[in-house]
C-alpha cells in the first residue's frame, strides 16, 4: 500500500485518506457558460505521470492535502512550489 | 559401478498387509527431519500408512513404497514426486476438508483423511486415463477448434468438460461461527525484513540485527537452513552455527513455514504464518524498510520424453527425501547431472545402497532420450541408444531464480546464458529491496556468507536511513526519553513494543544515520550448460499436463510471443504459478521463433509468490456497526433490525401499521440518534449556509429552525436536513443519516479548500446526542410531563423553533419542534449517556396517553402520507433539484451557491423527471417501488420511488418520478406492475396524501 | 413532575458484571489482576476545543499536535487533567467524571478572545484503557501504524484506523507500564471494545472495572 | 470473396479437421498472419482488444471494407479484453443500456458458429444479491426496465437464491442478509481470450492486417481532418482512425486533440486454485464490491470495483485481496480453505455517468469507441458493428446515440449512474 506523506500526521498508508482528485480550481460560476462549467465538471487531465491531487485524511488529522502522485508508479512526492495551506 | 544396460528390469516393492511398512525407510540420517519416537497412522485413499513426526504426506507415502500421487489433468498420466517440496505437482491432495493440500510440505497428522484429487474409480484404475490414448486429437486448445457444431449441443459438452476440471473437493456445509477455523492478521514495521532462511538469509539476518534493525527472517519450510539441511557434514556443520547465531542475537523474529507472499508499494509485504498452535493462518502485513531477497534456487525439471513417469526425479528431491526423510526413493537409479547437485545426490543415493547403474554427465556432452514405463520407471534411455534398466531417473539440469519479489514491481531479470539462468540485476533494484545468496550468483559457503553479512549490515543501514525520514516528518514528537538513550532502550524492554512490531531504537536513532554505504562484494556466476529440452518431446508444464510440442503447436498457429502461448496451451497457470516451468517453456517457445531467450523474455510476476487461503486474507471479520444508546432495549424489546450503512436500526415493533395509527391518533417515539449533527460556530457560518444550500438562510432568527436542501456543482440533490441556530455565532445542522459523514466532510472542503478565510469551526455531535422524535397529536401533553424551564405551549414554542431545556432530570437537552412524520412533534436531543433514561421515562410517563415506540417503517409511512421525499430513494444519482419537488426551495437569485449554474440551466430547459404524488385509482393496489410508469404500453416515462398502503386513509399512495409532460396535477398514468398487469393512476395536487395544507404539525 | 429516578449515564460498552453506580455512571465493579487489561472509561470527562489557528492552541494549553500532557487544572479533587494534542487546531481535555463545567470554564479563561469552540464531549465518544506490558502486540493486530519506541514513545497522541474505525489515540503509560487511551466516536465503542478483547485472546488480555477519577 | 482476393484459405475448425490432423500430422495453419505495415490503409484502428477487432471484422464482413489495419502496442487482447472477469449480462438500469447490451448479448450467443471459433459461451445465470432494502428497491427498478425492453430479469427472494447457490449462506447475518436478488437468466461467461482470438482470425482472414507490437505516437490532423497516423514502425497514411483503446483513451485523443471527460482507474480481479465445480451461477454482491463465477477448470474467479483512486498502474494491491476475501466468505463461509493463485488489474476508462462514449468527434474522421469503464468486454460484438456502421454509413446508429460525446457539453447524461449512487 502507497504511504502517502501527510504534512500533518507523517506517512500513512493510503487506506486512511479519502481520494478527491486531480486538484482544480472552480471557476467563477456567475461568469463561466454551461460549456465552460461542464468541461470543469467532467473533464480530467487524466495524465499519465506526474499529476497534483487532492486527498482528504479521513481517518487522521481530517485535514484537506495536495500532494503530487506519479500515476503509472504510484510514487507519491510532497507538491513542489507553493500550496494553499489547508490550516 | 556401471552396469551393461542389459541388466533385468527389477520392480519396485509393493507394500503388503493392511497396514502397510516403511520398506524404503532408511536408518537414522544425520541431518534428518524425523521423530522416530513420534510414531503414527494416517488414512490414505481408505488405508491406514505409518508415518513419523515430521514426515510429509509424501516422504511417509513413499517410505511406504508409495509411488503415485495423483493423475494428470488431461490425460490423467499417473503422477509422482517431482521436487518432493511444497513445489511438488505431482503430489496435491485433498486433506479431510481441504482441498489442493502440497503432500510434499504438510506434515502427515495422526487421524487424518487423505485422498487423491480427481481420481476415478480409483488412483490406480482411473477412466479418465483414456484421454490419453487419443492424445493427438487433443492437442493445445483443442476445446477452441471443436463442439462448435451443432451449437445446442455445446451446453451438454461443456458439461463434459468440466467433469474434467482438476481439484479438490469443497463442503457446501457453512460452518457455524464456532467451528470455523481460526485466521488472524497483524502489522509488523520490522527495520529488515529478510525473506529466506538459507545459509545467505539467516547470514544476513544476524548481520542487520547486529547493526541494531529489528528484523523478521521468513522461511518457507519448517525449518531454517536451505539447501545446507540436506548437504553433508560440512554442511550440517555450517548450518548448527548459522542456527545458533540467529538463536542467540537479539532482535531476530523467525517465523518458519511461513512465506512472503507479496511486494507492494512502498515495501508493503504480505507474510503468511503457518503452523501456530493459536491460530490456523496468521497474515502479518509488514511495512519493512528494507527488504533482503535470499529466495535460493528452485531446480528445473528436463523436458524429455517420459519426464513425467513416477520415479523421475529432481536431484533435489532425491536428496531430499533421503537426508531429511530417511527414506530410498528407489533401488536402481540413473543420474542425469549437469552439476554438483547432481553429483551429490549420485553419492548419497550410493551411499544408502540405492544400486546407481549409471551417471550419465550432461557436461560431456550427455543426454537423455526417453524414460520407458508408464506407471513407474522401468528404463531409460540415453544419448547413443543405450538403454539401462532401473525404477528411478534422477535429473540435475539447472535452476531458476525466483525472483518474482524483485520483480513484482515490474522490472524483469536478465537472461544469464553463461549461467543458464534469468538472474535479477542487483543494480537496478530500488532502495529498499536488496538481494544476497544464490539468487544473485554461486561461489562456495564462504563468498555467500561474506556477501550475505554486507547486505544485511547495508540492509540495517538503508532501513535507518528510512526510520529517520519517517520520523522527522512526524509532528512534534520531542518524547521525554529520546529515542537510542539508555532510558527508550530499557522502556522497550519492559514494554515490550519494539519486538519486531516496531522501529528498533537504533535505526530510530536521534542523530542522523550513517550516509556512506556498505561495500558488498561480487558473487561470483559459475558457467552451466543449457539444458531445457532433449531431442525428445515431454512435459513442460506437470499441473496443466502441456507439452513441448503444444508450444511448437501453438506459436505455429500464430500464437507468437510467450504471453500469447501461455493464455492459449494455459501453460504455467497452474498451482505451480510456473515456478517450475517459465524458464523451460520460454526457452521452447525462443526455440519456436527463432529467438533468443533474452529476446523472448519472461511472463510477468503476479502475486502472490505462493497460493493462499481466502481465510488467511480475510482475517477475522471487521466491519465497524453502529449503536445507539437504547440498541439493548430494542432488542429486548422484539425490534426487527435494519440495517442502514454501519447503523442497526429498529425496523418495526412487530406492527408497522398500528405504530404509525399511533402516532397520527396518540402520540409515538421513534429513535433517530442516526441522524446527523454538526455542531457550527464562527461569525461565518451564515455565509457557509448560504454556499451549500440552495436555499436562502440570511434572515434566521436565534431559536428559529429552518429546512435546507444540499446540491453537489452538478445540481443532484445530495443531501437534507434541518439547521437550527442555537445562538448569533451558534448553529445546529442535521443531515440525513446515511450523509452524515459526508455532508461533514462536503462541508470540511468548502471551508478548507475554497474559503479557507472563513472563520468557521466544525464539530460533529451525531451521537454526542441520542435523538427521540416525539410524534402525535398528545406528543406536546406527553412532553411537558418531562420537561423543565420551557413551556411548550403553541405560541411560546411555535413549528420551526428550537429550545434547550431540562428533560426527565437531564440537563443540556435540545429540542426542536419539526414534523418529518407531518403530526406535531418534537426532535429532543439528549446528552447520549442519558438516552435510554429518557427514552423509557417517556414510555413510563406517557402509559395512560397510549405511548408506544415506533420504528423507520412507520416512519416510512407516516412521511409518505405527508409528502416527505427521501434522498437517494426518491432521488438518484442524477436528479437534480427541480425534479425532486424542490421548486419553490431554490433561490436561484442568490450570488452563489453549490450546483447554482447546472441549476439555472435545468430551470431555464425544463429538463427532467418531476416528482409528484400519485393515487393508484384502485387502492387496494400497491405497486412496488420500482414499478415504470409507460406510455403507449411500453415507452417508460417514470417510476413509482415510494408506495405503501395509507393506515391514515385505507388506500394506496405513492411518490413518482415522472416525465415533465405527465406531472401536471389529474395527470392519468399506467403502472406496469412487477406481475405485467398495468393500472392507471392519477397524479395528486400535492406531494402529501395526508394534511397537505400542515394543520396537524402547526397544531 | 413525575419522579423519573435519578438519572443514571450509561456507556455505550455493555459494563461486565457487577454493575456499580460511581460519579453518577453505571461502571462495571469487575477487578482483574491480569497482566493485560481492558478497561472502559468513557465516564470520564471529554472536552474538544478547536480553534481556526493551531497556533493558538498550541500556546495557550501548552501542548502541540501529537503530544498529550498531564495538567494540574486546580481541581478540588486534585486530579489532573490530560491535554491531547488530537489534531490541527484541535484539542481533547480528559478529566474525572463530572467535571464538565470546571473544564468548560477553565477553557473559556485560557482562549480568553481568540476564536475557540468548546464543546462538551462527554457523552460523544467512547474511551477504553487498554494497559499491560502486551498492549502494544495486542493493538499491532487491528492498528498500522509503528508502535515501536521510536515512531511512538509515551506521550504520542494520533489519529488513525483501529479495526478499521478512525480512533484517537494516545500512549499513556502509567507508572512504567506500558498503556494506550483509545477512543471512537460512541455508537461504535462497542465494536472497537469488542474488536479489543477479541484481538486479546492470546495474549491473556482480561476486563477490568473502571474506578474514579480514573485519569 | 476475401478469400479469392487473397488467394489464401485456412482450414476451418471442426471435429472432422481435428480428427484429419490428428491422423495426418499436418500443422495447423496460422489463426492470423504477420505483415508489414503498409503505407497507407482505409481504416486504421487502435487497440487490438475484443472492440478493435470485431470493429475490424465487421468492417469487412458486414460492409466490405477490408483494407484495414488495426494496431496494438503490446500483443492482441493484452488490455481490457484479456484482464476482465469474462461476465456477460444485459440486465442494465437505463433502457438504452438494456437494449444496447442484448444485442450483444444475442451476438455472443452465436459467435462461435459466426467466427468458426468455440468462444465457450456458458449461460449461467446470473444473481445481484440485494443485503438492503435500498438495494432491493433498484433491483426491482432493473428488473421491471429490463422486462419492458423483453429481457428476461426477477426479482427473487432468499429460499429461490439459496436453490440457486446452494454454498451461498443465506442466514439472517447481522450485518450483510441476502434480503432477495435480482436474477437474469441469459447471464453467463465466456472464454475472453477465444473471443478475440476468434475476431482475430476471422478479420485476418477477410484481409484486415494486425499489426501486433505496433505503438502509436501520433495522430495527423490537418484542417480538422485525420490524415494519418504515426507509430514506432513508420507513419500510415489514413482518412478514418478508430480509437478502440481502455486505459489509455485520452492519451490516445489527446494525439488528436481532443479532451476527454475520462479518468482512469485499475480495476483488479483474482483468480483461485480450481476445485471440482459446485458454483453454477454467476454470483453479485453490489454492497459487498464482489462478483465471482467458476471456469469450466473449476478455478474462481472475482473481481471487485474499481480501486480507491485513480491510475494506471496494473500491479494490484494487497488491500484488494484481503477485502475480497472477506467479503467472499461472508457470502461463502465454507470457501475459506480454498487458495488464491494470482491476482492482476486492468484498467478501466470511467466516465461521468458510467455509459460509453462512441461515435463520432471534433475531429473528422476521429472516431471514439472509448470510455467503457467495468463493462466494456461484455459490449465487444455490439460496440464493433455499430462503429462498423458508423464507418462504412457515416451515420450515427440509433442504438448508440445515447452515447454521443457531446452529451456532456450538453448535460444530458444517460442514466446508468442512477443505480450506482442509489441505496448505499
Amino acid at each position: 500500500m502507497i504511504l502517502l506523506p501527510c504534512p500533518w500526521c507523517g506517512p500513512r498508508g493510503a487506506d486512511e485518506f479519502g481520494y478527491v482528485g486531480e486538484s482544480r480550481v472552480r471557476p467563477d460560476p456567475g461568469s463561466t457558460t454551461p460549456a465552460e462549467w461542464r468541461a470543469y465538471l467532467y473533464h480530467r487531465r487524466n495524465t499519465a505521470g506526474w499529476t497534483r491531487e487532492t486527498w482528504y485524511h479521513r481517518m487522521g488529522c481530517r485535514r484537506y492535502l495536495t500532494l503530487e502522485r506519479h500515476t503509472v508508479s504510484n510514487q507519491v512526492r510532497s507538491p513542489a512550489g507553493d500550496v494553499e495551506d489547508t490550516r | 559401478m556401471r552396469r551393461t544396460p542389459t541388466s533385468p528390469v527389477r520392480r519396485p516393492g509393493r507394500p503388503t498387509g493392511t497396514v502397510p511398512a516403511m520398506t524404503m525407510r532408511l536408518n537414522p540420517q544425520a541431518g534428518e527431519a524425523i521423530d522416530r519416537d513420534d510414531t503414527f497412522t494416517f488414512d490414505w485413499n481408505g488405508r491406514s500408512y505409518p508415518a513419523y513426526g515430521g514426515d510429509t504426506i509424501a516422504s511417509a507415502l513413499t517410505a511406504c513404497g508409495e509411488r503415485i500421487f495423483s493423475r494428470s489433468f488431461k490425460y490423467h498420466r499417473p503422477r509422482g514426486l517431482l521436487t518432493a517440496s511444497h513445489l511438488d505437482p505431482g503430489c496435491i491432495v485433498q486433506v479431510d476438508d481441504e482441498p489442493n493440500v502440497r503432500g510434499g510440505h504438510r506434515h502427515a497428522r495422526a487421524g487424518s483423511r487423505v485422498r487423491s484429487q480427481d481420481t476415478w474409480p480409483s488412483l490406480r484404475f482411473d477412466v479418465k486415463a483414456a484421454n490419453g490414448l487419443v492424445g493427438r486429437f487433443l492437442p493445445a486448445g483443442f476445446y477452441y477448434k471443436t463442439f462448435i457444431h451443432p451449437q445446442p449441443l455445446w451446453p451438454a459438452y461443456e458439461r463434459v468438460l468440466q467433469r474434467f476440471a482438476h481439484g479438490g473437493v469443497l463442503s457446501a456445509h457453512t460452518p457455524a461461527e464456532a467451528e470455523r477455523p481460526r485466521y488472524d492478521k497483524r502489522f509488523a514495521h520490522p527495520d529488515v525484513l529478510v525473506a529466506g532462511g538459507g545459509p545467505a538469509g539467516m547470514a544476513a539476518a544476524v548481520a542487520a540485527a547486529r547493526a541494531g534493525a529489528q528484523v523478521l527472517l521468513v522461511e518457507e519450510e519448517h525449518a531454517l537452513g536451505g539447501h545446507l539441511r540436506w548437504g553433508g557434514s560440512a554442511d550440517l556443520t555450517a548450518l548448527a552455527d548459522l542456527r545458533d547465531q540467529v538463536a542467540v542475537t537479539p532482535g531476530i523474529e523467525v517465523l518458519t513455514d511461513s512465506v512472503v507472499l507479496g511486494r507492494y508499494e512502498g515495501n508493503w509485504l504480505s507474510v503468511l504464518e503457518r503452523g501456530r498452535p493459536d491460530v490456523h493462518e496468521r497474515l502479518v502485513k509488514a511495512r519493512a524498510k528494507s527488504l533482503v531477497v535470499a529466495a535460493g534456487l528452485i531446480e528445473r525439471p528436463y523436458v524429455f520424453a517420459g519426464n513425467d513417469v513416477p520415479g523421475v526425479l529432481l536431484s533435489t528431491a532425491a536428496r531430499r527425501l533421503v537426508n531429511l526423510y530417511a527414506v530410498k526413493p528407489g533401488h536402481r537409479a540413473v543420474v542425469f547431472t549437469a552439476n554438483a547437485a547432481g553429483d551429490a545426490a549420485a553419492a548419497d543415493l550410493e551411499r544408502v545402497g540405492v544400486e546407481v547403474v549409471h551417471v550419465e554427465d550432461a557436461r560431456h556432452g550427455g543426454d537423455l532420450v526417453r524414460v520407458l514405463g508408464r506407471r513407474g520407471v522401468r528404463a531409460v534411455e540415453v544419448a547413443g541408444g543405450a538403454t539401462y534398466s532401473c525404477d528411478l531417473v534422477v535429473t540435475a539440469v539447472g535452476w531458476t531464480a525466483p525472483a518474482s519479489l524483485l520483480t513484482m514491481a515490474g522490472d524483469v531479470p536478465t537472461y544469464d546464458a553463461r549461467a543458464a539462468r534469468f538472474r535479477p540485476d542487483t543494480a537496478r533494484l530500488p532502495d529498499d529491496v536488496l538481494a544476497t545468496g544464490v539468487v544473485v550468483g554461486d561461489g562456495d559457503l564462504e563468498h555467500l556468507l561474506a556477501h550475505a553479512d554486507a547486505t544485511g549490515r547495508e540492509a540495517a543501514r538503508r532501513a535507518a536511513v528510512v526510520a529517520w525520514a519517517w520520523r522527522t516528518a512526524l509532528p512534534h514528537r520531542a518524547a521525554e526519553a529520546p529515542p537510542g538513550t539508555e532510558a527508550a532502550t530499557r522502556s522497550e524492554a519492559a514494554t515490550g513494543t519494539s519486538a519486531a512490531t516496531g522501529t528498533g531504537a537504533a535505526t530510530g536513532a536521534e542523530q542522523a544515520p550513517d550516509a556512506d554505504p556498505v561495500d558488498v562484494p561480487d558473487l561470483p556466476v559459475d558457467a552451466h550448460p543449457e539444458l531445457f529440452r532433449a531431442g525428445t518431446h515431454g512435459i513442460v508444464d506437470f499441473s496443466e499436463d502441456v507439452t513441448s510440442q503444444d508450444l511448437l503447436t501453438a506459436v505455429d498457429e500464430g500464437y507468437r510471443g510467450v504471453e500469447l502461448v501461455k493464455r492459449y496451451t494455459t501453460a504455467t497457470m497452474g498451482p505451480t504459478q510456473g515456478k517450475l516451468e517459465i524458464v523451460n517453456t520460454v526457452a521452447i517457445v525462443a526455440q519456436a521463433l527463432g529467438q533468443s531467450i533474452q529476446e523472448t523474455g519472461t511472463t510477468t510476476w503476479r502475486p502472490p509468490y505462493a497460493p493462499v487461503t481466502l481465510g488467511a486474507l480475510a482475517g477475522r471479520s471487521r466491519e465497524p456497526v453502529r449503536h445507539s444508546p437504547m440498541q439493548l432495549w430494542h432488542e429486548r424489546h422484539g425490534a426487527v433490525p435494519l440495517v442502514a450503512g454501519a447503523w442497526i436500526r429498529p425496523e418495526h415493533y412487530g406492527d408497522p401499521a398500528g405504530e404509525a395509527r399511533t402516532v397520527r391518533q396518540r402520540v409515538g417515539i421513534i429513535d433517530v440518534t442516526p441522524i446527523g449533527k454538526l455542531d457550527l460556530r464562527g461569525p461565518d457560518v451564515a455565509k457557509l449556509l448560504e454556499l451549500v444550500y440552495v436555499n436562502r438562510w440570511s434572515k434566521l432568527d436565534v431559536g428559529r429552525v429552518r429546512y435546507g436542501v444540499m446540491c453537489a456543482d452538478d445540481g443532484v440533490v445530495l443531501d437534507d436536513g434541518v439547521t437550527a441556530r442555537l445562538g448569533d455565532d451558534h448553529y445546529l445542522m442535521s443531515t440525513t443519516s446515511s450523509g452524515a459523514a459526508a455532508v461533514w466532510e462536503w462541508v470540511e472542503s468548502w471551508l478548507q479548500t475554497e474559503h479557507p478565510d472563513w472563520r468557521v469551526l466544525v464539530t460533529p455531535v451525531t451521537t454526542a446526542y441520542a435523538s427521540i422524535n416525539v410524534a402525535g397529536p398528545r406528543s406536546r401533553e406527553l412532553l411537558s410531563r418531562l420537561v423543565e424551564g420551557v413551556d411548550l405551549g403553541p405560541d411560546d414554542f411555535g413549528y420551526m423553533h428550537v429550545r434547550t431545556a431540562r428533560v426527565a432530570g437531564v440537563d443540556g437537552c435540545v429540542l426542536w419542534r419539526i414534523g418529518f412524520t407531518g403530526e406535531l412533534s418534537y426532535e429532543v436531543h439528549v446528552p447520549a449517556g442519558y438516552g435510554l433514561h429518557v427514552w423509557e421515562a417517556l414510555l413510563d410517563t406517557g402509559a395512560d396517553l397510549g405511548v408506544r415506540p415506533f420504528g423507520v417503517e412507520a416512519q416510512r409511512v407516516l412521511r409518505l402520507e405527508k409528502g416527505h421525499s427521501i434522498v437517494g430513494q426518491d432521488t438518484d444519482g442524477l436528479t437534480r433539484a427541480f425534479s425532486a419537488g424542490l421548486d419553490g426551495l431554490v433561490k436561484l437569485d442568490k450570488d452563489d451557491f453549490v450546483g447554482r449554474p447546472e441549476l439555472t440551466w435545468q430551470h431555464e430547459h425544463g429538463d427532467g423527471y418531476r416528482l409528484v404524488g400519485l393515487r393508484p385509482l384502485d387502492g387496494s393496489v400497491v405497486p412496488a417501488e420500482g414499478s415504470q410508469l409507460v406510455e403507449d404500453g411500453q415507452r417508460i416515462c417514470g417510476r413509482v420511488t415510494s408506495s405503501r398502503r395509507s393506515p391514515t386513509l385505507g388506500y394506496s399512495i405513492c411518490l413518482a418520478q415522472v416525465a415533465a409532460h405527465l406531472a401536471s396535477p389529474g395527470c392519468r398514468v399506467s403502472v406496469r406492475l412487477p406481475d405485467g398487469h398495468t393500472v392507471a393512476a392519477v397524479v395528486t395536487e400535492h406531494l402529501a396524501h395526508v394534511d397537505p395544507e400542515g394543520v396537524r404539525l402547526r397544531a | 413532575m413525575p419522579d423519573t429516578g435519578t438519572p443514571v449515564a450509561r456507556s455505550p460498552i455493555a459494563t461486565a458484571p457487577p454493575e456499580i453506580v460511581r460519579a453518577g455512571w453505571a461502571v462495571s465493579g469487575a477487578r482483574s489482576g491480569a497482566v493485560l487489561t481492558l478497561t472502559d472509561c468513557t465516564p470520564l470527562t471529554k472536552v474538544a476545543v478547536k480553534a481556526v489557528d493551531e497556533q493558538v492552541l498550541a500556546t495557550v494549553l501548552d501542548v502541540p499536535f501529537g503530544r498529550a500532557a498531564r495538567q494540574d487544572w486546580g481541581l478540588d479533587d486534585g486530579a489532573q487533567v490530560l491535554v491531547v494534542g488530537s489534531g490541527p487546531g484541535e484539542r481533547l481535555v480528559l478529566a474525572a467524571p463530572g467535571r464538565q463545567t470546571h473544564v468548560v470554564d477553565r477553557l473559556a479563561q485560557l482562549t480568553g478572545d481568540a476564536l475557540v469552540s468548546v464543546v462538551d464531549l462527554t457523552h460523544g465518544r467512547a474511551l477504553v484503557r487498554l494497559a499491560g506490558g502486551g498492549s502494544a502486540r495486542l493493538l499491532a493486530h487491528e492498528c498500522a501504524v509503528d508502535l515501536g519506541e521510536a515512531m511512538c514513545p509515551d506521550g504520542t497522541a494520533l489519529r488513525t484506523a483501529v479495526a478499521g474505525l478512525a480512533t484517537d489515540f494516545v500512549r499513556d503509560d502509567r507508572a512504567g507500564m506500558l498503556s494506550y487511551l483509545l477512543h471512537c466516536e460512541r455508537s461504535s465503542g462497542q465494536y472497537l471494545f469488542d474488536s479489543l478483547r477479541d484481538a486479546g485472546v492470546e495474549l491473556g488480555a482480561e476486563v477490568d472495572g473502571f474506578v474514579p477519577p480514573g485519569i | 470473396m476475401a478469400e479469392q482476393r487473397n488467394g489464401w484459405r485456412p482450414s476451418a475448425y471442426s471435429a472432422w479437421s481435428l480428427l484429419r490432423h490428428g491422423l495426418t500430422g499436418d500443422a495447423w495453419p496460422p489463426a492470423w498472419r504477420q505483415h508489414e505495415p503498409k503505407r497507407a490503409y482505409d481504416v486504421v484502428v487502435i487497440g487490438g482488444g475484443v472492440h478493435g477487432l470485431a470493429a475490424a471484422y465487421y468492417l469487412a464482413h458486414h460492409h466490405g471494407i477490408t483494407d484495414v489495419a488495426v494496431l496494438d502496442k503490446g500483443y492482441i487482447g493484452g488490455g481490457g479484453s484479456g484482464r476482465n472477469t469474462a461476465i456477460l449480462r444485459s440486465n442494465y438500469l437505463t433502457p438504452e443500456g438494456v437494449r444496447f447490451y442484448d444485442r450483444s448479448l444475442a451476438l455472443y450467443r452465436n459467435l462461435a458458429a459466426e467466427l468458426n471459433f468455440n468462444v465457450m459461451f456458458s449461460k449461467r445465470g446470473h444473481l445481484t444479491l440485494a443485503h438492503t432494502d435500498a438495494s432491493l428497491r433498484t433491483m426491482r427498478w432493473r428488473a421491471e426496465v429490463n422486462k419492458l425492453e423483453g429481457v428476461d430479469s426477477e426479482v427473487i427472494g432468499p429460499e429461490e437464491v439459496q436453490r440457486l447457490v446452494p454454498y451461498l449462506d443465506v442466514t439472517a447475518h447481522a450485518r450483510y442478509p441476502v434480503l432477495g436478488a435480482l436474477y437474469h437468466p441469459p447471464g453467463g461467461i465466456i472464454r475472453h481470450d477465444a473471443v478475440v482470438w476468434g475476431y482475430a482470425r476471422a478479420a485476418d482472414r477477410l484481409g484486415v492486417h494486425i499489426h501486433q507490437g505496433t505503438e502509436v505516437t501520433g495522430i495527423d490532423v490537418t484542417g480538422g481532418r485525420v490524415t494519418g497516423v504515426r507509430t514506432n514502425r513508420g507513419p500510415i497514411a489514413t482518412s478514418i482512425v478508430l480509437n478502440c483503446t481502455a486505459g489509455w483513451s485520452s492519451t490516445v485523443s489527446d494525439l488528436a486533440g481532443v479532451a476527454m471527460p475520462v479518468h482512469t482507474f485499475p480495476l483488479q480481479a483474482a483468480v483461485t486454485e480450481p476445485v471440482k465445480p459446485f458454483l453454477h451461477t454467476v454470483v453479485v454482491s453490489g454492497s459487498l464490491h464482489v462478483y465471482v463465477s467458476q471456469t469450466d477448470r473449476g478455478e474462481l474467479v472475482f473481481g471487485a470495483s474499481v480501486d480507491p483512486f485513480a491510475s494506471y498502474s496494473t500491479r494490484g494491491s494487497l488491500e484488494f485481496v484481503e477485502g475480497l476475501a472477506g467479503h467472499v466468505l461472508e457470502l461463502m463461509p465454507s470457501l475459506a480453505k480454498l487458495r488464491l493463485l494470482r491476482q492482476w488489474a486492468g484498467l478501466c476508462d470511467m466516465t461521468p455517468d458510467f455509459a460509453p462514449i462512441m461515435g463520432p468527434t471534433e475531429v473528422d474522421g476521429f472516431w471514439l469507441d472509448v470510455g467503457w469503464g467495468t463493462y466494456g468486454f461484455k459490449a465487444g460484438p455490439v460496440s464493433g458493428a455499430a462503429m462498423a456502421e458508423c464507418i462504412a454509413t457515416e451515420q450515427v446508429p440509433e442504438l448508440i446515440a445515447p452515447f454521443a460525446l457531446s452529451r456532456f457539453a450538453e448535460g444530458r447524461l444517460v442514466g446508468e449512474k442512477g443505480a450506482a449512487a442509489v441505496g448505499h
